[in-house]
């Protein structure tokens, strides 16, 4: 057996794996921060509360209409973007052209209001969600064992997250959505329904967020706080590859994932930490983030 | 011969990635002057003043102001050794009071810009040299205005005053009269002639009634060189010159 | 010293310790009073209670402003360690009581004990105690340990390592995660990898649950490993549900469903909250009863006065069977090795344990003799 | 082709604010198809505020303007473009986010017979060689050629131009004063605000004069010989 | 001055101008007579510690909003100066309690300055949503140290801090003692920030924050300028976390944690930004709300209030509440 730092080097590939694996939640959630960014220059902080209403969706319909995994895969995320949808036209709307701070201010108030309210209703703790019977079980692939549904998270991500990616940086609307950031008064002019555009936009952040949720329903715990703790490392995603990079969210979400791994094996104490380090150092190379246009 | 030449540059250049803004240019200001410097869009110029005040950094090539190579002189130290600049987007305080505006101008020179425990009345003593300067350029009954209430010709005015307090010992004016109507180019024209007494002034201007009533020498850039160099006549003469920016429905009479 | 006996109540109301003691422990408060009428010998009984946020400074004000400004003559709840520890800091300068029923770190009655806090229910020397023994009983010598990074996982894991190793077993491998942490994949495929025949997760609520769940996914127990949590409580097994959690083995100071006498009791916190009640909340019941029995004896609110008749009387009600609470501070008592049931055991929703046996409370706690508590030394 | 549908803009009492401040104090005019209309004023005077306000770019407005026999004040600002007018503003608006090309694809065509980009690469050939840059990396000059040039693509057919010479040097000038005529002669309406009152004067058919948010005069090309003396007092020029 | 002024019309101006510097000056002199009376006599209606509490948070809003508000600068790491200034503080009281009090706070105050100018350095030429971030990045670094070192106490905290002596006569055990000591830490910090808006830096400050590129072109070094209005603000939010300290005799890894970052900005946009009171109010309004509605039968419903709170702010009185007051002010008695 190869050792690789004192680490057999089987053991190192599936570390690196399942790293990958929680990189392409933070990608899907950084991308869904890193749009929203773009086009409402808001940051956020409703995001984790948004994550987390996804995953709730898919456990209550399941334990209150018999909904299943599958079909909560699209009702999750079409919840949460309508209601993402709702917050867009009748809060953040009121304050468009303000100081992108107020923004900061009423989705952290909002993310407050949210994950209060579930804490309320269904306690802290949080309740598992079964595993969808297809997706039991695992492949052993000879250094670990995988299981299925981890597996699964990788793919259904990355398609989401490339189908995105080629929506906004390939297609016209994409360079709408791009334009629409930065003079919403001339694209309207141009003949751009920008008020929708930005719903909408707001409306798919929020299911990106969802699906993320979903996806996380079945392998850890449904909790109001989910969301919370993750939101700080994906803000940090973001910020690394590059505000209103699409590409940048991506891939610098799979990488953290990467380095998160690796640090797991060799100075686990620091594993919430070193995205940070890693910020640090990149923003001191590099001002606007790997990915991000120097202005 | 050569102490009168104020402002040099040798071989400066700026590459951007795969394009050369600025390639190679030589340029002597003499003192006392006010230069012209004109081309077509995209020739360079606003470029060119980012170097010569340090806001980029060049790719090559020297810059001496007053005999001494500036080259890697930062920003604000440029500012200081007296070669200042305005900007092409009329720059001003504009949620400061007119005086304030040029009183932290005059504070610059006079180094207390760190004393956090001090009493703003300390500064008191700039106000007479601020009003001095405002009188100088027609502000003085705006003193106590909000700057952002001013009109756009009288921003201008205030933009010049505030470059004036620091005392330059030469000027770089973006296109001072862009965007304005003939009234207050006329007032700019004359402001410029005021304040360029005793000074040197290098200025970008694409309104040629303006370059022919107010400079001695003019510089024509093209794609980053220059094309041509000497006073209006020679250069408004030159058939190059014509071709690339003055156009041939443009003859002297125009012009002027 | 006043005309009123005044309970402070301070928990975790709405953060991740909700669920454990908070707004349920209250109620298992009021139940105290109300059982005795009140009123001790004729002086009203006033309760107080606030959110201590998790924070030591939110938490170590409130005290002290209830010990200021409300005269209150004893403060119960009391879950997360930092803020517990604070808080006795001020209980102690103002020679008040602290019951403390939550908090987990075996350090309170240790190298932090003092003249002013019982501590009731639990600690990490007992609950880890308990199961490892259980556990190497069984024949589970290697042992890796997941260990949250802070004091309270490095006090586990320390405490843990010891009783391993007087009894023959080995740790193999062990792994600190940060607290909290989100994603525990990494860790148990460490695990996993390092041949353990036991895996014991020395962390506590949303961290243990994770890291349960993940090791349920990955196999764990199929590949041979067994699974040992050192601090899980009743709340964490009944939103896991039994499909992850079925065969995990653990130490409990009170399961509902115990006697008739727990059943009676549990049955009516029931009634008022709608869950059953988890061993830190009966243990507010069972400390607040045992406090409010020592005035009435003693006719005093006098913080010394009343521990000193708190010790002298052995603890015998629903919670405990002949519980003594110790010079440093200690309440021993029997703790119970139970075993998580399968889905197809369970009967109703809240028929989560198999209670293995009873761990007679002199063997769960640490001995004095081990003890570097400034009371016994002296 | 009746009467009314040869008036491509006819605005009625035209009022409009920003925030608190009244800027525009009942403006009319009427602007027939294939005309060149310049407005005509002094810095200030709320020329820019007219186009803006046709566009529904400004705080408040009341009043009425009809585009093609449409009535705009009530349909969405996004609508207005749809009828066929192209807006070329003052500040330029070149997104920073997008290549030159880009920008020029930007906005959605909303007639045929626009321009492609071929032709007006061949009309702006700082542009080709600038293509793949970022828009604001441009020069002034040449992002007021892009911000025309992409207009030119829509196929409008009424333009609002709002000093399109800034800061352009001569011979570009030069050079649009022949696009103009060209536009002109495909039949297009423009109105066009400038200060560079030699730009416009050969070129417009007609000239409205604004002062403080009103017109107070207007004059036709014909007129304008005479009418120097009149111009110059009024505009300085 | 007045000599150099000829036309009458605009000595009117300038007289009128004067006239209602001077009308405001002095309202702000009452204001702040009024409050010295308050604070004063406060401790004997209100429970003095929780009114220490007010005043440390109340601080370290003030010293953020100088950041925000005057240099334009969002930084979301203060926690970390916040707590370098209560562990410092609280290491040094608790093992040379000989030092005395006064070189504890001054120890914690220097230390947060000193990473202040650290975290400066690093961070001041980066701009918005950029500076705010690696602020944050380097706050969570010195959270992790703060976690894994010893001296610390980790998640435990360091407990048990004396609050020793004053000058080493005045016993700060005494709540109303340590009250006084307190509100005066806090005038001078209050003072101190008002006198460095309005100093010849304040301008060059205000100037940099409108248009930088201008400053520069004046002369001014606009990094060193930014620098030392971080600088100044590390400090006096080290010198809330020390007194806190004190105060409640106990250091924690809350202090340190991104949320306190996150709770000093809305203290600040709640009051409202850039106004003298603001943070004040802000910091006032969200300590209240925490310490006596956790104290209350609304008690689980704390998060859920304070999200409202935010919400209808932003959307009701966008200027912060005192923004929002004294343009009600204005607009009624001008
Ligand atoms: N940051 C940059 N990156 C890439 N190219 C740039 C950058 N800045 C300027 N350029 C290019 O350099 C050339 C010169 O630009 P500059 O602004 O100096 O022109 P100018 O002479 O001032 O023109 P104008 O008269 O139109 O203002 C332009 O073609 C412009 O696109
Ligand atoms: N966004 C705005 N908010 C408030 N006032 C404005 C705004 N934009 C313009 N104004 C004011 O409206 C008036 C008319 O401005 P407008 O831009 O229409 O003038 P203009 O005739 O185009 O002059 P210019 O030659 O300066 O472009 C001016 O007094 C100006 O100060
Ligand atoms: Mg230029
Ligand atoms: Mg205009």
């Amino acid at each position: 057996m190869t050792i690789l730092f004192g680490v057999p080097l089987s053991v190192l590939l599936g570390q690196l794996l399942l790293g990958l694996i929680n990189g392409a939640f933070y990608a899907l959630l950084s991308l869904g921060l890193a749009i929203i960014f773009g086009l409402l220059r808001i940051i956020n902080f409703a995001h984790g509360a948004l994550y987390m209403l996804g995953a709730f969706v898919t456990l209550l319909s399941l334990q209150y209409l018999g909904v299943n995994y599958w079909f909560a895969l699209f009702l999750a995320p079409l919840t949460v973007g309508l209601i993402g949808m709702l917050i867009e036209k009748y809060l953040l709307r009121r304050i468009t052209g303000e100081d992108h701070l107020y923004g900061l201010l009423l989705t952290f108030g909002l993310a407050l209001i949210i994950e209060g309210l579930f804490v309320k209703l269904f306690g802290v703790s949080g309740s598992s969600y079964p595993m969808p019977d297809a997706l039991k079980g695992g492949f052993n692939l000879g250094f670990m064992f995988l299981p299925k549904y981890r597996a699964w998270v990788i793919v259904a991500a990355l398609i989401v997250c490339f189908v995105t990616w080629y929506m906004i940086e390939r297609t016209r609307l994409g360079s709408y959505l791009r334009a629409g950031t930065e003079n919403p008064k001339l694209m309207q002019a141009f003949g751009i329904n920008v008020p929708l555009l930005i719903t909408l936009t707001y409306g798919y952040g929020a299911a990106l967020a969802a699906f993320a949720g979903v996806l996380a329903a079945p392998i850890y715990p449904v909790s109001p706080g989910m969301g919370a703790n993750l939101l700080i490392v994906v803000f940090a995603v973001v910020v690394i590859g590059g505000m209103g990079s699409i590409m940048g969210a991506i891939v610098t979400g799979l990488l953290m994932g990467l380095i998160e791994g690796l640090t797991k094996v060799f100075y686990p104490e620091a594993a919430n930490t070193v995205v940070f380090l890693v910020m640090v150092l990149v923003l001191l190379v590099r001002p606007a983030g790997l990915f991000g246009k120097e202005t | 011969m050569s102490s009168d030449i104020i402002l040099e540059t040798r071989g400066l250049t700026k590459a951007f990635r795969g394009f050369t803004a600025v390639n190679d240019v030589d340029l002597k200001v003499k003192k006392g002057h006010i230069h012209a410097l004109i081309g077509p869009n995209g020739a360079g110029k606003t470029t060119f003043f980012n170097l010569l005040t340090h806001f980029l950094p060049p790719t090559r090539g020297e810059i001496l102001f007053q005999g001494k190579a500036i080259t890697g002189t930062r920003a604000n130290q440029i500012a200081k050794l007296g070669l200042v600049r305005s900007f092409q987007i009329s720059a001003v305080f504009g949620q400061m009071t007119v005086l304030e505006n040029v009183r932290v101008a005059l504070q610059s020179k006079q180094g207390n810009s760190f004393h956090f425990w001090k009493s703003e009345r300390s500064l008191n003593s700039l106000n007479e040299r601020a009003m001095e300067l405002l009188e100088k350029v027609g502000l003085g009954s705006f003193a106590d205005t909000v700057t952002h209430e001013l009109s756009y010709g009288r921003k201008r005015a205030l933009e010049l005053a505030t470059t004036m307090a620091l005392d330059p010992v030469m000027l770089l004016l973006d296109e001072p009269t862009q965007g304005m109507g003939q009234e207050d180019v006329d007032m700019v024209v004359d402001l410029v002639r005021r304040v360029a007494v005793g000074r040197t002034v290098l200025m970008v201007e694409h309104n040629l009634s303006v370059v022919s009533r107010l400079c001695d020498a003019i510089t024509v850039l093209a794609r980053g060189s220059i094309l041509a160099e000497g006073d209006y006549a020679t250069v408004s003469a030159n058939s190059a010159v014509r071709e690339a920016y003055l156009g041939t429905a443009v003859t002297d009479e125009v012009a002027l | 010293s006043d005309d009123e006996i005044r309970i402070g109540y301070l928990a975790d109301m709405s953060g991740t310790y909700r669920d454990l003691s908070g707004p349920g422990g209250l109620e298992a408060l009021k139940m105290a009073v109300e059982d005795f009428g009140g009123q001790v010998n004729g002086k009203k009984i006033v309760l107080f209670n606030a959110d201590d946020l998790n924070k030591p400074d939110v938490g170590a004000n409130t005290v002290r402003q209830w010990i200021d400004e409300k005269n209150v003559d004893v403060v119960t709840g009391l879950v997360a360690t930092s803020v517990v520890m604070a808080v006795n800091k001020i209980v102690e300068q103002e020679n008040k009581l602290a019951l403390i029923s939550g908090s987990a770190s075996s350090a309170l009655t240790n190298e932090f004990c003092s003249p002013n806090h019982i501590h009731w229910v639990y600690d990490t020397y007992a609950l880890s105690n308990g199961t490892a023994h259980a556990v190497l009983q069984e024949g589970g010598k290697d042992w890796f340990i997941l260990a949250a990074d802070y004091a309270f996982g490095h006090a586990l894991e320390a405490d843990l390592t010891k009783v391993i190793e007087a009894e023959g077993g080995k740790v193999v491998g062990k792994v600190r995660h940060p607290f909290p942490s989100n994603d525990f994949s990494s860790y148990i495929l460490q695990a996993q990898g390092s041949g353990a025949e036991v895996v014991a997760l020395a962390n506590a609520g949303a961290d243990m649950v994770n890291a349960l769940q993940t090791a349920s996914q990955f196999g764990l127990s199929q590949s041979g490993q067994k699974l040992a949590g050192m601090v899980v409580f009743l709340n964490d097994v009944h939103s896991m549900g039994l499909e992850v959690t079925q065969g995990l083995m653990l130490t409990t100071g009170w399961y509902w469903d115990m006697n008739d006498e727990t059943r009676e009791w549990a049955q009516r916190y029931h009634k008022r909250v709608g869950r059953m009640p988890t061993m830190a909340q009966a243990g507010v019941y069972s400390s607040t009863i045992h406090y409010l029995n020592a005035v009435k004896a003693t006719d005093s609110d006098d913080s010394q006065v009343v521990r000193s008749k708190m010790i002298e009387t052995p603890i015998n009600d629903m919670f405990a069977k002949n519980g003594k609470i110790r010079e440093d501070g200690r309440m021993v008592h029997d703790m119970y090795l139970a075993q998580v049931k399968t889905p197809a055991e369970s009967k109703s929703e809240w028929d989560l344990y198999n209670i293995l046996r009873t761990i007679p409370g002199e063997q769960a706690y640490r001995s004095l003799a081990d003890s570097q508590c400034k009371l016994i030394k002296n | 082709m009746n009467a009314s549908n040869r008036e491509q803009l006819v605005v009625e009492d035209l009022h409009a604010y920003y925030g608190q401040s009244h800027i525009l104090h009942g403006v009319n005019m009427v602007v027939r198809r294939g005309e060149l209309v310049t407005l005509l004023g002094r810095n200030g005077a709320g020329r820019s505020t007219t186009l803006r306000a046709i566009m529904n770019m400004v705080g408040k407005r009341s009043g009425s303007i009809m585009i093609n026999g449409t009535e705009t004040m009530t349909i969405p600002a996004h609508h207005i473009p749809r009828l066929g007018v192209g807006f070329c503003p003052e500040e330029r608006g070149i997104f920073a986010s997008l290549n030159v090309e880009e920008n020029l694809l930007l906005p959605p065509t909303v007639r045929s017979g626009g321009m492609n980009l071929d032709e007006l690469y061949e009309m702006f050939p700082n542009l080709y060689e600038r293509r793949f840059s970022q828009g604001t990396r441009l020069s002034g000059g040449e992002q007021q050629m892009l911000a025309l040039a992409r207009i030119l693509r829509t196929g409008a057919n009424l333009l609002l131009l709002d000093e399109i010479t800034e800061g352009l040097a001569p011979v570009i000038v030069q050079k649009l004063a022949e696009v103009l005529i060209k536009l002109k002669e495909k039949g297009l309406t423009i109105v066009l605000v400038e200060q560079n009152f030699r730009f416009a004067a050969p070129l417009a058919d007609r000239h409205y004069l604004m002062e403080h948010g009103k017109i107070i005069d207007e004059i036709s090309a014909a007129e304008l010989p005479s009418k120097q003396e009149y111009l110059s007092k009024n505009l300085g020029v | 001055m007045s000599d150099t002024i000829k036309n009458p019309e605009q000595q009117q101006r300038v007289r009128v101008e004067r006239e209602r510097r001077i009308a405001a000056s002095r309202r702000n002199k009452i204001f702040f007579a009024v409050f010295i009376v308050i604070a004063l006599v406060a401790p004997f209606g209100i429970y003095p510690v929780f009114l220490m509490k007010l005043l440390c948070f109340a601080l370290f809003a003030c010293a953020f909003n100088l950041l925000l508000g005057y240099a334009g600068l969002l930084s979301f790491g203060h926690a970390a100066f916040l707590a370098t200034g209560g562990y410092i503080t609280g290491f040094v009281l608790t093992e040379y309690s000989g030092l005395g009090t006064e070189l504890g706070i001054l120890a914690g105050t220097a230390a947060s300055a000193a990473l202040g100018l650290g975290f400066g350095l690093l961070a001041i030429r980066r701009q918005g949503i950029y500076f705010a971030m690696i602020t944050l990045a380097l706050a969570q670094l010195v959270f992790f140290m703060f976690m894994q070192s010893s001296f610390t106490g980790g998640e435990n905290g360091l407990q048990g801090v004396p609050r020793g002596q004053l000058f080493g006569f005045i016993d700060l055990q005494d709540n109303l003692n340590m009250y006084y000591f307190v509100l005066a830490i806090f005038l001078f910090g209050f003072l101190l920030i008002q006198r460095t808006i309005h100093s010849p830096y304040g301008q060059v400050l205000k100037a940099i924050r409108e248009n930088e590129p201008r400053a520069i072109s004046l002369g001014y070094n606009v990094d060193a300028h930014k620098l030392l209005a971080f600088v100044l603000s590390a400090a006096l939010t080290g010198l809330a976390g020390a007194t806190k300290t004190v105060v409640f005799q106990l250091a924690s890894l809350t202090d340190a944690h991104w949320h306190m970052s996150g709770e000093v900005i809305l203290m600040t946009l709640l009051g409202g930004v850039g106004t003298v009171l603001g943070p004040f109010v802000g910091a006032s309004i969200v300590v209240t709300l925490q310490t006596y509605l956790s104290n209350s039968p609304l008690g689980e419903w704390v998060h859920v209030i304070l999200g409202v709170i935010f919400v209808l702010c932003v959307l009701m009185f966008r200027a912060g509440i005192v923004g929002w007051f004294s343009k009600l002010i204005q607009r009624n008695f001008k």
